[in-house]
């Protein structure tokens, strides 16, 4: 049982992995492709949390929980980005709203 | 911002960021952190708040200016080592006490206000830089 | 182990520090800031000038921050370059601040002159006294930081263009600075500077070693504003405060200079061999360049930003040549220039505040107008071109003595040029500016401004000083020619930064506990 | 000795004051001191006369070897004596002329600064102190050319005399430092006591160039002739002071000086006698060409010191005395005719040459001490200025090719002749003339200078032996480095030298008779060329333009080109060392490690999209990406505190960033053509290439981990903590730390002075908010 | 009176986390947490007194609610066929407080399929994205009797 | 493990000085952060990399264990972050200021402080 | 054992994480999107703080990596909450599928101003955000 366990952990470390790999991929997809900028805003989240998950993942692979703190620390200022860039991007919003100004070709599609 | 939702959860993550950051300033001698991490989550409790709350309830939480909180911070780091001329040390001479009246402080020392200095002087300036860049349009 | 003596060496930087503290946390009360400010600076000067006392005395002195010894620590150490630099730093920037007292009216004084002065001096002396290279590295940050600080005060368009490109580019240079140490920790796996010296002595002096040491010149020579990185400077200097101005131009560039004597005489006395090859040329150049710079200009203020220029080429040029005269003269320029841009620059300021702008074109009729500040400019000005027997003669003499002595007829010949182009400009200037009337194209004076007591006491301070150290030579030309006779042999000065020269790695725990 | 030399200083601080205490008496007041200098220095009459020499010397710098030596001999006592008694009477005159003037003061100040700093050069035994005299007497008389500063002409011709002697002084300054360090002394008289050193060092050639340089540029020799008629702009004591009796013959004390050290060579013979000759000629030709008398004097007082350079070139025994003869010949007639001329000007209100006649009886003593003067500068007998011609032709007569030597000579004195009396006598007699004030004598002081030393010309040449033993002698004995028998007397037979002289006299006088017309042909002809006057605005112009044009270059205002020029010199820097001394990295192939490379890549994405992504929003997030890259590497080699700084620092810039650029534009336009992009990205990878080498070639060496095996070892034991990277923090590189928050607290406060003052410009320092810019 | 419980919740917070209940270590905890709470003292004085039983049950409620979410989302995620119909959905809101009405939007948000855009500027409304809607007011009824009832409990 | 950092901060050297010599204000922010990076990296390789264990000295023991980390580079790092950090905001509120005071983020158009030159130079004998 | 919990946490935790990632690429609208980032993104990265917390056995560790999975709860909602309206707000397109949209037309002109239902309570009696934010 231990031994299984202690196999399965390994297992399920390098599986979380690549899982994470993958989601990161598909989750650059969103952040590059858009196609509005909120979609940009919540795959960056995703990745802060795909990090914090990594992070986490790293920690108990390498037994080392100083990294922990690490993770928290992604946690909070993750929160603390995504608030700003939904911020801008209702500040943007908003400032469409009221005076319908040509905005920024670079974002957007 | 104009949220009901952030504004009802931000004194709440603000006191836990705060809590967390005095919490990584302290145990920085020990484990990953120090004045300077804590010092910036410090900072970034603020700037939540003054995200949420408005930069005139940001200024108020702090009482006094963010950056008198960053001289203050400078000033006690400075001090902290100076001090050690007292005692016949160099500059920067970290003085320790072991107080027996509360063993499991296990000390206080001018190094621990050192980086109670660093923690002061980060959440000011940066608390300062960033409210100077909400205030002015 | 550290007697109240070594504390000689952290009371120029430990107390302008505690004074910018204090008069942050005094944010918003610009009069009890400027008490701070002053009693900051005199306190300074008094330190600096008792440890400059110390080190003639007794040597150079060190002391290891927190009791632990260099390489291990980080050492701040004074021998008679830095003492001397030190102090006549400290002067300068106690005239300055009166200066800046009288000068700036109290909305500036409100937005943060003063702390950002004290860090900025506190800045340049610990560049002056540290004994470790990264160290080195964070007061150049300080210093930046302070001055990016002073460049914007007050706002006004040419500020902040000036402030973009000042800032930018001196970034990239104490970045560089940044990457050169890094690189050469990588080397040596060491940061004190005295123990860099044998580290890197013990180095083959191949391809590494020998980009290092030319990271180093490009590093400090952009903070040394040598040609051709010395954009920054025409860019900016002119676009300040006066007082701001005058700090910048009796320090800043005098810190990269100084910062490339120390690192090519300890760190790499004997490698290093196509930078200081490099350095002879640029030095020449950066003469020629500034002079012709400062010919080429039409605004007064820039026209001294210029000629801080040259005066860099010179005392890099004794650098390059390196032997003990040209070092004598090196240091001597740079005391020199410390005093002289200052005054310069405040002479510029109230010029302009006299006639009423800075074109040249249309500056007119201050030797009536105002009699104090044309003697006082004439001083400067030719102290600056090399005429004796203001104190910017003697470095010359020096410079070309042991140019010809060494065979770098180049730099002897770059100073003379340098000096006779600065002749022209001085003399063109004080013709135009003071001398002609407002008949001729120029505008009248704008007021009857002369400075008042205040500016023209400051002002005159350091034009007299300029004119004493020029006739009066012998303590300034002592010292230089101690610091000269320090730098080719390092020796005492590395054995107080080491402590113990011969311990290097790893002393057993128990001697280091006694020790502590 | 040093107190003489200084007194005049100390007394020049003062002059203002004793003006405004003394009103218009201050000139007898302060002659009061050349006068005592004058006897004082009189006292070395007699043992100079009898060869001895005198050394004075006071410690200056002794780190620099360099004192305030001074030494006295026949050659300095002669200039000594000229310079503090012609001094005395100068102060006098120059009260009187410029009775009333506001700045009065200001000018008996410079010009008793300008009588220390002459007496300072003649004596000067050490180079440098020489030097420092021979700047000095440059300034001073910048100030004096420039003293009349509210008029154009002034200020040209005070910056072209400081232009041209200084830009002379440096070049001099480099050849007494040659000469001291080819002859391993600073003092002259060491230095010259043994001349083959100087001679045959390989450096000699450089030496005499450059000393020639600053004498020629001083003593106004072709072409550096022009200066000094401009320098006339100048209140007429300074003209008569500076520009004839002392401060154009320092180039001439120089080479005088230097007779035992440089001279006597193919070279120096060669030079000096081409340069003075044409000196000579050329100044004596313009000097008829003009008509103002100042202007004429002026360009005669260029032909003398052509003269003297072209005698010192001879440097034969008759050669040198002539010199010395002429040289104390000129300095009492022209000094005289000097004061004459500005006493006419001053009488009259006119300085032309046409419009002056008939003032004898109207101003008798001026009158007397004009023609006195030109009588002895025509070279008639029984003048000094006889004997110092007669001497001259002897020189000539002695030299190598003596044809053509005498010619030369008879050219330029027969010029000076026809001058002379066109200034000495012309004003004076004839039909009165109408001026423009009503002619009238002027004062005491104004002309009792003049008369003095027109007397003593006639004096000096009845009793020739005086001149002789006290004077010439041993003047000349000192320049020529040897004892000769000197020996001056007005009549020695009808010999050559009568002849040349006569023939002088015939030809002077005749170009006297023709003066108006020979002054009209040669306005024709030389007027219309080009001439260094011209040159010089020329010279001007061009450093200027060349200035404007490196300036230009350099200078362009546009931070980009700042930015290439700087990363071109860095990719130099690093590129090049490499690839001459070849690259030693130890390319190890890296293992397949499947984190480290995917972070890599994370990273390296994040930076690339930077650049590459045109949206702002993307940009910051991939910025942020890359930050979160580094942050992960940190992570994965064992740095959790940096990896948690990172993440916090990266995320707040971004924060920041974000709430920035909401208020920029739009995001920056990246306007670089292809070519453009193709060139920075080649100087983007060389720096990076070169720099990712040399951190192979570095890391491929072990470290010395020395210091961090210490921080481990005392971590815990020593600063009680167990993250030894928090205690480098604290405890062992506390310093840095220190610095570190410096470095933040300053940011904040710079970030409010950025605010704290919008724009305006109200400030106190107004400082380019120019009124100029309004056209 | 309610701060003073939240304070000595983060004091105890405090010893936890910092593995010490030693009376000093508390007490400098209470401190801290009194401090860090008196730079955000504003928005506390609206607070109601919660009942810490009443919060565990709400707790409970929504573990259970964030296990049924991720198996929901999952399946809609995944299946091939998007056959899901989202809409954005107006609830009414009774409760007043501003802490319950932020628990509740925050519930909503965490559990399966519901995710809450925005509150009316009154208080009155929440606005929610439901990811399969068929019928709007039976999502309304569940969350009504769900979370809101028990959030009601749990702070009145 | 050395040469594949090291090559990546070659590259982000070259993506750095790339933006630098861009003439936008935001893009020259951007280099500047890249720029702190590549170099903060370059601190870290030249202190030689260890795998996965922190600088800590774990509890009970009272040295360090060899094979940890190299602490010192990370201390520098730590200190170089901070500093970059701070002149970084300085720069960003600065670049905000200069844009909203001289209109423009294109540094090629700021000639305030030094404009084109516009009258001819005073010549020689203007004096 | 302790391992087995912990790599079971950890496999589901890694599910949740793919499923947030493949939901984020294919699902059609943003605010679809959100579902998925929201609820599978923080349930993957907390069920991994999760693991932590079994599987250290260490009571410090266990406590900062609860107080770290309390915080990502705190925060998740929030910040989608606040991306969800900025994003209606910024007027990003819902997908074709969606039935009922309640929310159009509520937003004032210049949007800082949300209206409630007509069933709910008078807008003016508890109006006191609209001067902040
Ligand atoms: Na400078
Ligand atoms: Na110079």
């Amino acid at each position: 049982m231990e031994e299984f366990g202690a196999r399965l952990l390994d297992g399920s470390i390098i599986f979380a992995y690549g899982a994470m790999i993958i989601s990161f991929a598909l989750t650059v997809f969103r952040l590059l492709c858009g196609p509005t900028p909120a979609d940009r805003v919540v795959a960056l989240d995703m990745l802060a949390l795909l990090g914090i998950g990594f992070i986490g993942l790293f920690s108990i692979s390498t037994g080392e929980y100083a990294f922990l703190d690490v993770a928290i620390a992604l946690a909070l200022v993750g929160f603390l980005a995504t608030v700003a860039f939904a911020r801008y991007v209702y500040k943007r919003a908003l400032d469409e709203h009221h005076k319908h100004l040509p905005v920024d070709p670079g974002d957007g599609a | 911002m104009n949220s009901l939702i952030l504004r009802t959860a931000t004194p709440l993550l603000a006191g836990l960021m705060l809590l967390f950051s005095v919490y990584v300033l302290l145990r920085g001698h020990n484990e990953p952190g120090g004045g300077f991490i804590g010092g910036l989550i410090g900072a970034s409790a603020f700037a939540i708040y003054a995200i949420a709350e408005g930069l005139a309830a940001a200024r108020r939480a702090l009482v006094v200016q963010p950056i008198t909180i960053a001289g203050t911070g400078l000033l006690l780091a400075a001090l902290s080592g100076v001090v050690s001329i007292l005692f016949g040390d160099a500059f920067l001479t970290g003085q320790w006490w072991f107080p027996s009246f509360a063993p499991d402080m296990k000390y206080a020392s001018t190094v621990v206000l050192f980086d109670v200095g660093v923690y002061l002087v980060v959440v000011g300036a940066i608390a300062g830089i960033a409210f100077a860049l909400e205030g002015r349009e | 182990m550290s007697e109240m003596a070594a504390w000689l060496v952290v009371w120029p930087i430990a107390i302008p520090l505690i004074g910018a503290s204090i008069a942050i946390v005094l944010w918003g009360r610009p009069n009890a800031q400027s008490a701070i400010g002053l009693i900051a600076i005199t306190l300074q000067l008094v330190a600096s000038l008792a440890l400059l006392g110390h080190v003639w005395t007794n040597g150079p002195v060190a002391m290891s921050m927190g009791g632990w010894p260099a390489p291990f620590g980080i050492a701040m150490a004074a021998d008679t370059l830095g003492a001397g630099l030190t102090a006549a730093a400290s002067a300068v920037a106690l005239a300055i601040l009166v200066y800046g007292l009288g000068a700036t009216d109290i909305e500036h004084r409100r937005a943060g002159i003063i702390p950002l002065l004290l860090a900025l001096v506190m800045g340049v002396a610990g560049a002056f006294l540290t004994a470790d290279i990264f160290n080195l590295y964070v007061w150049f940050e300080i210093t930046l930081i302070s001055s990016f600080g002073l460049m914007v005060l007050g706002g006004r368009r040419e500020q902040l263009d000036g402030a973009v490109k000042y800032a930018f580019l001196n970034l990239l240079a104490t970045t560089l600075l940044l990457i050169a140490i890094a690189l050469l920790y990588g080397m040596t796996g060491t940061l004190s500077m005295a123990d860099l010296s044998s580290k890197v002595a013990a180095l083959p002096d191949d391809a590494p070693i020998e980009t290092i040491a030319l990271l180093f010149l490009v590093s400090l020579g952009m903070k040394s504003a040598l040609f051709p990185l010395h954009f920054w400077l025409p860019a900016a200097y002119h676009t300040p405060l006066p007082t701001v101005s005058a700090i910048f131009a009796a320090l800043l560039t005098k810190v990269g200079v100084y910062s490339l004597v120390r690192v090519f005489m300890i760190v790499f006395p004997e490698s290093g061999e196509i930078a200081r090859e490099a350095m002879a040329w640029v030095a020449v150049a950066t003469m020629i360049v500034g002079a012709l710079g400062a010919l080429a200009e039409t605004d007064i203020r820039r026209v001294v930003s210029y000629t801080v220029i040259s005066g860099v080429g010179v005392m890099v040029g004794g650098l390059a040549i390196g032997s003990e005269l040209a070092l004598l003269g090196s240091t001597f320029y740079v005391i020199h220039s410390i005093i002289v841009s200052a005054a310069l620059f405040m002479a510029a300021g109230m010029v302009a505040r006299a006639g009423g702008g800075t074109r040249i074109a249309h500056l007119a009729g201050l030797y009536k107008g105002a009699p104090f500040l044309s003697v006082a400019f004439l001083i400067s000005g030719l102290s600056l071109a090399g005429v004796p027997p203001l104190a910017g003669f003697w470095p010359k003499v020096y410079l070309v003595r042991a140019g010809l002595e060494a065979g770098e007829y180049a730099i002897v010949a770059g100073v003379l040029v340098s000096g006779f182009l600065t002749l022209m400009l001085i003399g063109r200037i004080f013709a135009l500016v003071f001398w002609r009337e407002a008949a001729d194209g120029g505008h009248a004076m704008a007021s009857s401004y002369d400075g008042g007591a205040i500016l023209k006491g400051a002002l005159g301070a350091l034009a007299a000083l300029t004119f004493v150290i020029g006739v009066y030579a012998a303590p300034v030309a002592n010292l230089s020619a101690r610091a000269a006779a320090e730098l080719l042999a390092p020796d005492a000065y590395i054995e107080a930064v080491l402590e113990r020269p011969a311990q290097a790695a790893a002393p057993d725990s128990d001697s280091m506990e006694a020790s502590r | 000795m040093l107190a003489a030399t200084l007194a005049p200083f100390v007394l020049g601080v003062c002059a203002p004051m004793v003006r405004r205490i003394a009103g218009d008496q201050v000139g007898w007041v302060l002659a009061v001191l050349p006068a005592a200098l004058t006897v004082y220095f009189a006292q070395f009459l007699a043992p100079v006369a009898v060869g001895e020499t005198l050394s004075f010397s006071t410690e200056w710098i002794p780190a620099l070897g360099i004192s305030l030596s001074f030494y006295v001999d026949g050659l300095s006592l002669l200039f000594a004596l000229l310079i503090s008694f012609i001094g005395t009477f100068i102060v006098l005159y120059a009260g009187a002329y410029l009775k009333g003037h506001a700045d009065l003061g200001r000018f008996l100040m410079f010009l008793l600064m300008f009588m220390g700093s002459m007496l300072g050069l003649v004596l000067s035994d050490n180079v440098v102190t020489l030097f420092v005299f021979w700047e000095l007497t440059s300034i001073t008389s910048f100030l004096l050319i420039g003293f009349n500063h509210d008029k154009s002409r002034s200020r040209r011709a005070a910056l072209q005399a400081l232009v041209v002697t200084g830009g002379g002084g440096l070049a001099l300054l480099a050849g007494l430092l040659l000469m001291a360090q080819a002859g391993g002394a600073m003092e002259l008289s060491t230095l010259l006591a043994d001349g083959e050193v100087l001679r045959e060092h390989p450096w000699y050639l450089a030496m005499l160039i450059l000393v020639l340089c600053g004498a020629f540029t001083k003593s106004a020799q072709v072409p550096f002739h022009f200066w000094l008629p401009n320098a006339m702009e100048a209140p007429t004591p300074v003209s008569a002071y500076l520009h004839s009796a002392t401060m154009v013959k320092a180039g001439v004390y120089l080479l005088a000086r230097m007779n035992p050290g440089l001279g006597g060579t193919e070279v120096w013979h060669v030079v000096l006698m081409v340069f003075g000759g044409a000196t000579l000629i050329t100044g004596a030709i313009l000097a008829l060409r003009n008509t103002d008398l100042k202007l004429m004097l002026a360009q005669t007082t260029v032909a003398s010191l052509g003269l003297l350079v072209f005698l010192i070139g001879i440097g034969e025994h008759y050669a040198i005395q002539a010199a010395m003869a002429y040289l104390f010949a000129h300095s009492m007639f022209k000094g005289a005719l000097f004061m004459v001329a500005g006493s006419v000007d001053h009488g009259t209100g006119t300085r032309d040459l046409h419009r002056l006649s008939g003032l004898g009886r109207i101003m008798p003593f001026t009158a007397t001490a004009g023609a006195l003067a030109a009588l002895s500068m025509s070279g008639l007998p029984p003048f000094f200025g006889f004997i110092a011609k007669e001497w001259v032709y002897k020189g000539t007569l002695d030299g190598s090719l003596p044809l053509v030597l005498t010619a030369v000579a008879i050219t330029g004195n027969a010029l000076m002749f026809a001058v002379a009396f066109l200034v000495g006598f012309k004003p004076f007699f004839g039909k009165p003339s109408d001026t423009p004030h009503k002619p009238h004598e002027g004062t005491l002081g104004l002309w009792i200078g003049a008369l003095t030393l027109a007397v003593l010309s006639l004096f000096f040449g009845l009793f020739s032996n005086i001149s002789e033993s006290l004077f010439v002698g041993p003047a000349a004995i000192a320049v020529a480095g040897h004892t000769m028998a000197v020996d001056l007397y007005l009549w020695g037979g009808f010999k050559a030298p009568v002849v040349a002289s006569i023939i002088t006299v015939a030809i002077g006088a005749l170009l006297f008779w023709q003066g108006r017309r020979a002054s009209d042909a040669l306005a024709r002809l030389i007027d219309p060329l080009w001439g260094p006057d011209k040159g010089y605005d020329q010279f001007i112009d061009a450093i200027i333009a060349l200035a404007r044009g490196v300036s230009g270059v350099l200078q362009t205002g546009i931070l980009r080109r700042y930015m290439l020029i700087t990363f071109l010199v860095l990719a130099a820097a690093v590129v090049l060392p490499q690839l001459f001394d070849g690259i030693g990295i130890a390319f190890q192939t890296p293992p397949v490690d499947l984190l480290v490379w995917s972070v890599a890549l994370l990273t390296l994405g994040g930076g690339l999209a930077v650049v590459l992504i045109r949206s702002r929003l993307i940009a910051i997030m991939s910025m942020g990406i890359m930050g979160t890259g580094v942050a992960f590497i940190f992570l994965l080699f064992g740095a959790p505190d940096l990896a948690f700084t990172q993440l916090m620092v990266e995320t707040l810039s971004v924060v920041i960033l974000a709430l920035v650029i909401t208020r920029l534009p739009v995001f920056g336009s990246d306007h670089r053509g292809p070519l453009q992009v193709a060139r920075d990205a080649a100087i983007g990878v060389a720096v990076g290439g070169a720099l990712a080498a040399l951190l192979l070639t570095i890391t491929g060496a072990p470290l010395d981990i020395g210091l961090s095996t210490y921080f481990g070892e005392r971590s815990y034991t020593e600063a009680f903590g167990r993250n030894i990277v928090n205690v480098i923090l604290v405890d062992f590189r506390a310093l840095d730390t220190l610095g570190e928050i410096a470095v933040v607290t300053i940011a904040g406060v710079s970030v409010l002075a950025l605010y704290a003052i919008t724009g305006g410009d109200g400030a106190d320092e107004t400082t380019t908010s120019d009124a100029d810019k309004t056209p | 009176m309610n701060l003073l419980v939240v304070n000595m919740v983060l004091a105890l917070i405090w010893g936890v986390v910092t593995n010490s209940f030693s009376p000093s270590n508390l007490a400098f905890g209470f401190v801290l947490s009194f401090l860090c709470l008196w730079l955000v003292r504003e928005r506390f004085d609206q607070h109601d007194f919660y009942k810490p039983f009443r919060i565990l049950r709400l707790a409970a409620l929504f573990v259970y609610e964030l296990a049924l979410s991720g198996y929901r989302v999952a399946r809609d995620t995944l299946s091939p066929r998007m056959e899901f119909r989202p809409a954005i959905v107006a609830f009414p809101l009774e409760l007043e407080s501003p802490l319950g009405i932020m628990l509740l939007a925050n519930l909503i948000t965490l559990t399966p399929g519901t995710l809450s855009v925005d509150i009316s500027t009154d208080r009155s409304t929440l606005y929610i994205h439901a990811m399969d809607v068929d019928d709007a007011d039976e999502l309304r009824a569940d969350i009504r009797n769900g979370f809101e009832r028990r959030i009601r409990e749990a702070l009145e | 493990m050395e040469s594949i950092l090291a090559i990546l901060v070659g590259l982000l050297f070259a993506i750095s000085v790339y933006l630098l010599l861009s003439g936008s204000l935001i893009r020259l922010i951007l280099g500047v952060f890249v720029l702190g990076n590549a170099t903060h990296l370059l601190i870290f390789v030249s202190g030689r990399l260890t795998r996965e264990s922190p600088p800590l000295i774990d509890k009970g023991l009272k040295v360090a264990e060899a094979g940890i980390a190299n602490p010192l580079p990370q201390a520098l790092i730590l200190t170089a972050i901070v500093i970059s950090f701070a002149l970084f905001a300085f720069l960003l509120v600065l670049s905000r200021r200069a844009y909203r005071t001289l209109d423009t983020v294109d540094t090629d158009a700021m000639r305030i402080a030094e404009p084109e030159p516009d009258a001819p130079p005073m010549r020689g004998r203007d004096v | 054992m302790i391992d087995l919990v912990a790599g079971i946490v950890i496999l589901i935790g890694a599910l949740f994480s793919l499923i947030a990632g493949i939901g984020l690429f294919r699902l059609p609208d943003i605010f679809v999107r959100m579902h998925a980032a929201t609820k599978a993104g923080t349930l993957g990265a907390g069920l991994v703080l999760l693991a932590i917390a079994v599987d250290s056995q260490d009571i410090g560790v266990v406590t900062r990596a609860i107080a770290g999975l309390v915080f990502l709860l705190l925060t998740a909602p929030v910040a989608a909450h606040l991306l969800g309206r900025a994003a209606y707000l910024s007027q990003a397109e819902l997908w074709s599928e969606t039935s009922i949209d309640e929310l159009a037309g509520k937003y004032d002109a210049d949007g800082r101003r949300l209206a409630g239902t007509p069933t709910s309570r008078l807008q003016s009696e508890t109006d006191d955000n609209a001067n902040l934010g």
